[in-house]
């Protein structure tokens, strides 16, 4: 693996908008309202041009922007690794053929992929067919309700025969669909059904979407930022055992 | 007293009271050993669960009474006390039978059990068929649990035990019509079915017949052995009952004192198929040589063994009486334990009166030789994992069948061997 | 291109649906309370007499929303949680997770740390098997192993509770070393356990290894091939019982492993019996380990410098480690405050028990019990 | 030791009532094969019946017969013949109708039978003229093996042939699935 991570080198270009949204992702400074956490406060709300989909995650954060003035607070700290380009022949290969529909990077070693949500399937099955990366680690998504596309879903993928790890992100909106991996790696199967029951995110084309850990009567998807545990728990109390909660 | 007491008393009388027809003697005898098998059955869940602790580097149980001593009594008060529960959607009619089935089941063989050339409640002609036939009628009290739970874990226990039972009696019959043959191995030629006739048989022929004809009778009394595990469900043969895949089998649904029927039902089918092997191939009630080392030295050498092993026991007793802790929250215990140490050793003196002596000699040995039997059930289930039941009916069907049917066929032939050996030294000279 | 899911594919269902005798199928509901399905899992079996047609795991009895539970807390607050997930691997859970944030905030635990981490998680692993094996030989119906199994793991959890007070959920690692130095006659401990242990695996080998049954009830239970297990994401032992000779201590060494020699014990046919083996030689290999590390453990600090409040930059990482179970991975995003904004937990059970339905098609219901156990699963991790 | 079966003056207890008893409880729970709708309750009856059959053997002075007719049929045939009920659904069989409804058929089996008992019992005398021995029952299952093996030599090896033939015909059918 690449050992220039360390390097806290700032953001090269302004080419890189998505790393944006994970780096710039949250600020710790402003308390959120509502115990969301704050927006992403990108520190460029200027749309990139390409059209990849990171891009339009930028207008979403716009009303962010009032928030990136809280961020010369976070530099206090020493500036964190953020992330790099990623560069290799596997990048190459696939830059030339997906163009600016992914973005390669990497950070603190690790490599990812951010890819253009209509592409997944496509560099997924090339991923597991070409580059033999024959084992799905996991599958799972990050909420960020503050952004136009809330969702990063989140691909980590193994290769044993070149013993390299690499991600997959892609980023969708609330109540968008995403192609199902299990026709490329079965083992997506109850990763997939984790992920919908704890952000319902619908994957198309599996064979068996239902909840997993959570009844199936269950209300909400829990790893959302937005969802109400304490209300959840009273409403709970009240229908099954009849007197107020506690909580 | 009357004569329907004293006409068996006659000293000129050596048979069962049941042969003799004396129904108030068939009904003491009757008692005694119910009593006798149901008291043995608590001694053997006491005694299994310390021998397999043990054998687990554990204590087993150490609360009620020294060292556990009362815990099967603890056990039955419970099992008394506790609500009988027949599910919702059994057959409740056939649910409340099954239990009774399998003690009657359990229990009837032991009609025909000698204990002793007169210590049994009868002898019939047909005894050893009697005991396999009605020891087969205990699976029919399972089935009938397991259909009658209404529920799917028990279904599949009797459906287990069915197949498995059903299989395994024919390779036992086989073992035990092998040493039936073995009878008939005398001058007149004349074989016998009776459990006392099988014993004397082996008396007049001067050995055990796990010794005749070595191996054949060893690999009859193997089958023999195997296959008793397998019938009276026990590991590495409880499929029945595998805990791990079927909760608790056939007996699932049942609680209370109905769940303790089975279990009684179960140990007595232990104890009795263990007789039948020690009858067909152990010398049933016989001591150890009885044609080599005779004399009244050695008869009054091997009388001496019943009181000696209530010694024993009495000797290990007041050994861990005196390893009790000495704190007084123990006092109680440990003054039970050494009543129950000289409730041994009385028990012992009782047995060094010569009339008492001689009197329990049979019955002690046949006692001992089913003592080894039993342990060697704790061993096993200590030992092996359970087999499955495509690799059960397999050991049943082409291993032991063929052995068994091999076995017949080579004890007949040797029990032939001289007639064989004319007939071709015949067919030579013509 | 071969198709690797297809052996899960829900087609088959279908076609397996006639039965013996055309008696109707059985519909057997194994657990959440079944003495041998380890803890609350739930599996619905479709059965035509003894033979597995099909079956559905239920899982999700057990859940406490752990990764809800990390948002809330600080990094520091979030460690004692992971070690209830997979409870009898805790000090495992405890590394993946104090090495992916250090990760995260770039620091490096100094090499006496290091050393400790590597012992008490080897021991763990030691105590993880020895747990298996027991529930697993009991569930086949061998019951001494069990017994034998724990008296020997409760010299493992001895050790533990004399370094940190605890026995089950340590709490061992802090982020950015160990909190606790070891206590006078550490070495000592582990140096005599490893003595003492090292005949008791003979004895369960001798208990269970050439004992017919045994045999007979594992070999050619459950097999998955090498492949299957990739599609499947099936890793741990029972990917390296198929033949892949593949651990993230050897591939991707993290904490001291680079430092240690030992194998990776591998299996051909990737049945249950090869399972068994597999861990058998990973108890000995462990045990490798714990004396090498032993021997040489170096003086020094055993804390990296870290601030009191942690608050890791912006960015996301994805750690993982050999658990005893298979790959436990922890994929953390931060949002650069004292709070995780996200805490992924890759489970290694969760993934294996996949395979349970691919494994158990066609076999016995016997077998589901044997190749459940075989899978060494933990409900708490499984549910979170 | 295994002198003859009475050695005192007890004769056979209450033999007619026994008779009676066992031929009513073979009756009775034959009826209840038929009638009843559950097939494990139908099991059940005719494992009464058989049982009660076996009684009536032993009355008979036949115990040979008696315990082969107890282990056969009642520990095999019948642990199978549950073994096949349950299997199949009885729920389904529950509500299904009934196979006894065929009356004119049903009529005529039962005159048939009837006619044949009276036949037997007219001509009996001529069929049977020997008159009934009484073995002592301690030599029954010898002169069982006797017989087979002697006079019934033929009819016993043609059944045991037939048995065969149907063992193989059982694997064949079986094994066609496979």
């Amino acid at each position: 693996m690449s050992d220039e991570t360390k390097s806290p080198s700032p953001q090269p270009e302004g080419e890189k908008p998505s790393s944006d949204k994970i780096a710039g992702g949250i600020s710790s400074g402003t308390p959120p309202p509502g115990g969301a956490k704050p927006p992403a406060p990108s520190e460029k709300p200027a749309v990139a041009p390409g059209a990849t989909p990171p891009k339009p995650a930028a207008p979403g954060e716009k009303p962010a922007a009032a928030a990136a003035p809280a961020k010369p607070a976070a530099p206090a700290k020493p500036a964190g690794p953020t992330p790099q380009p990623w560069d290799s022949p596997l990048v190459a290969k696939l830059t030339k053929q997906f163009g600016s529909g992914i973005q390669p990077l990497t950070y603190l070693g690790q490599n990812y992929l951010q890819v253009d949500r209509s592409l997944i399937p496509t560099i997924l099955q090339m991923l597991r067919d070409e580059e033999q990366f024959d084992y799905c680690v996991d599958i799972t998504a990050v909420h960020y309700p503050k952004r136009e596309k809330q969702f990063d879903i989140v691909w980590i993928l193994y290769s044993f025969s070149k013993n390299e790890r690499v991600r997959v992100k892609t980023q969708i909106a609330d109540a968008e669909h995403i192609p199902s991996a299990v026709p490329i790696w079965a083992a997506a199967n109850w990763l997939e059904r984790e992920t919908f029951d704890m952000f319902g995110i619908q994957f198309d084309g599996h064979p068996d979407l239902k909840r997993i850990l959570l009844p199936d009567g269950w209300k909400g998807h829990p790893l959302r930022k937005d969802y109400g545990i304490i209300q959840q728990d009273q409403e709970w109390v009240q229908i099954n055992l009849g007197i107020e909660s506690g909580q | 007293m009357p004569g329907f007491i004293t006409n068996y008393l006659d000293k000129n009388v050596h048979v069962t009271p049941g042969q003799y027809g004396s129904p108030f003697w068939a009904l003491v005898y009757i008692l005694l050993v119910f009593g006798g098998v149901s008291l043995a059955v608590v001694c053997m869940n006491w005694l299994e669960r310390k021998i397999l602790a043990h054998m687990q580097v554990r204590l087993g149980p150490m609360r009620v009474g020294p060292h556990g001593l009362l815990q099967p009594i603890a056990d039955a008060i419970k099992l008394i006390l506790k609500e009988d529960i027949v599910p919702e959607g059994a057959d409740s009619f056939v649910f409340l039978l099954a239990p009774l089935i399998i003690l009657v089941a359990g229990f009837s063989v032991y009609c025909v059990i000698p204990f002793g050339p007169t210590h049994a409640i009868t002898d019939m002609n047909i005894g050893i068929l009697f005991m396999l036939g009605v020891s087969s009628l205990g699976v029919l009290g399972i089935v009938m649990a397991g259909w009658a739970s209404n529920s799917h874990y028990p279904l599949i226990g009797a459906l287990r035990s069915s197949a498995q039972m059903v299989s395994y009696e024919v390779a036992m019959g086989l073992a035990v019509i092998s040493a039936v043959l073995m009878t008939s191995l005398n001058p007149a030629g004349t074989g016998t079915l009776s459990m006392i006739g099988i014993v004397q048989a082996q008396y007049a022929q001067h050995t055990w017949f796990i010794f005749k004809f070595f191996p054949l009778g060893f690999i009859a009394f193997f089958i023999f052995a195997v296959a008793m595990v397998a019938e009276t469900n026990r590991a590495p043969f409880d499929l029945p009952e595998a805990e791990s895949e079927l909760t608790a089998g056939f007996h699932t649904e049942y609680s209370g004192l109905r769940w303790s029927l089975f279990m009684l039902g179960e140990y007595a089918a232990m104890i009795s198929v263990s007789s039948i092997a020690i009858t067909l191939w152990l010398g049933g009630w016989m001591r150890p040589f009885p044609n080599l080392l005779q004399g009244p030295t050695w008869d009054l050498a091997f009388s001496l063994f019943p009181a000696l092993t209530f010694f024993g026991l009495a000797a290990m007793t007041f050994y861990s009486t005196m390893r009790m802790p000495k704190h007084p929250y123990f006092r109680i215990q440990t003054i039970g334990l050494g009543a129950f140490g000289g409730v041994f050793v009385l028990i012992a003196l009782i047995l060094l009166i010569p009339r008492v002596r001689d009197g329990v000699q049979d019955v002690y040995w046949f006692v001992a030789k089913i003592a080894v039997f039993l342990y060697l059930y704790i061993w096993y289930r200590g030992t092996f994992p359970r087999y499955r039941f495509d690799q059960l009916m397999r050991v049943g069907w082409k291993v032991l069948l063929p052995l068994g049917i091999g076995v017949l066929m080579a004890t007949g032939i040797m029990g032939l061997r001289t007639e064989i050996w004319d007939f071709v030294h015949r067919l030579v000279h013509i | 291109m071969t198709d690797p899911n297809s052996s899960v594919s829900h087609l088959e269902l279908e076609e397996s649906k006639k039965t013996f005798l055309d008696a109707n199928e059985l519909v057997i509901n194994m657990g959440p309370q079944h003495p041998a399905t380890h803890g609350v899992l739930r599996v619905i079996l479709r059965l035509d007499g003894e033979k597995v047609m099909g079956l559905e795991c239920v899982i999700g009895y057990l859940h406490r929303g752990v990764e809800k539970i990390a948002e809330h807390r600080t990094y520091t607050m979030f460690n004692p949680y992971v070690d209830r997930m997979d409870y009898v691997a805790a000090v495992s859970n405890g590394l993946g997770y104090c090495e992916a944030v250090e990760k995260l905030l770039n620091i490096e635990a100094p090499p006496r740390a290091n050393y400790i981490r590597v012992i008490l998680t080897e021991l763990n692993r030691l105590a993880s098997h020895q747990l298996w094996l027991g529930t697993h030989a009991l569930d086949i119906g061998a019951m001494t192993p069990l017994f034998y199994t724990f008296r020997d793991r409760e010299e493992i959890l001895k050790i533990f509770e004399k370094y940190c007070g605890a026995r089950l959920t340590t709490h061992a690692f802090r982020i950015g070393g160990c909190q606790y130095e070891t206590y006078e006659g550490f070495e000592k401990d582990v140096k005599k356990f490893l003595t003492f242990v090292a005949p008791k695996i003979d004895e369960y080998e001798e208990l269970l290894t050439t004992n017919r049954i045994w045999v007979e009830r594992t070999k050619k239970v459950g097999t998955i091939s090498a492949k299957d297990c990739i599609a499947l994401g099936v890793t741990g032992p029972v990917l390296r019982a198929s033949g892949v000779k593949w651990d993230l201590r050897k591939a991707q060494p993290y904490a001291a492993y680079k430092q240690f020699d030992f194998e990776i014990p591998t299996g051909q046919n990737g049945d249950t019996y090869d399972r068994y083996l597999v861990r058998m030689a990973e108890m000995r290999q462990s045990l490798r380990i714990i004396q090498q590390a032993v021997d040489a453990i170096p003086e020094g600090p055993i804390m990296a410098k870290v601030s009191k409040v942690m608050k890791p930059p912006v960015g996301e990482i994805y750690h993982s480690i050999e658990a005893p179970k298979g790959e436990l991975g922890y994929f953390i995003v931060s949002d650069g405050s004292t709070q995780p904004y996200r805490i992924r937990v890759r489970p290694p059970s969760f993934v294996n028990l996949q395979a349970l339905d691919l494994m158990c098609r066609g076999q016995l219901v016997a077998d589901v019990i044997a190749v459940i156990g075989t899978l060494d699963i933990v409900l708490g991790e499984v549910d979170r | 030791m295994c002198t003859g079966w009475y050695t005192s003056d007890m004769a056979p207890v209450a033999t007619t009532f026994f008779f009676y008893f066992l031929s009513g409880l073979a009756i009775l729970s034959g009826v209840l094969v038929i009638t009843r709708k559950n097939p494990v309750h139908s099991a059940l009856a005719l494992i009464l019946t058989l049982l009660s059959v076996a009684g009536l053997y032993l009355m008979l002075y036949a115990p040979f017969v008696a315990g082969v007719q107890i282990i056969l049929y009642v520990g095999g045939i019948m642990v199978l013949f549950l073994f096949v009920i349950m299997l199949v659904n009885i729920e389904r069989s529950e509500r299904e109708k009934q196979f006894n409804q065929q009356w004119l058929p049903g009529i005529l089996a039962a005159c048939g039978l009837g006619l044949l008992f009276v036949l037997i019992y007219v001509k009996g005398k001529a069929l049977f003229s020997q008159p009934v021995i009484t073995m002592p029952e301690t030599e029954n299952t010898q002169r069982v093996g006797m017989m087979l093996y002697s006079n019934y030599m033929f009819p016993f090896e043609i059944a045991s042939l037939l048995l065969l033939v149907a063992i193989i015909g059982a694997v064949v059918m079986a094994k066609k699935r496979i």
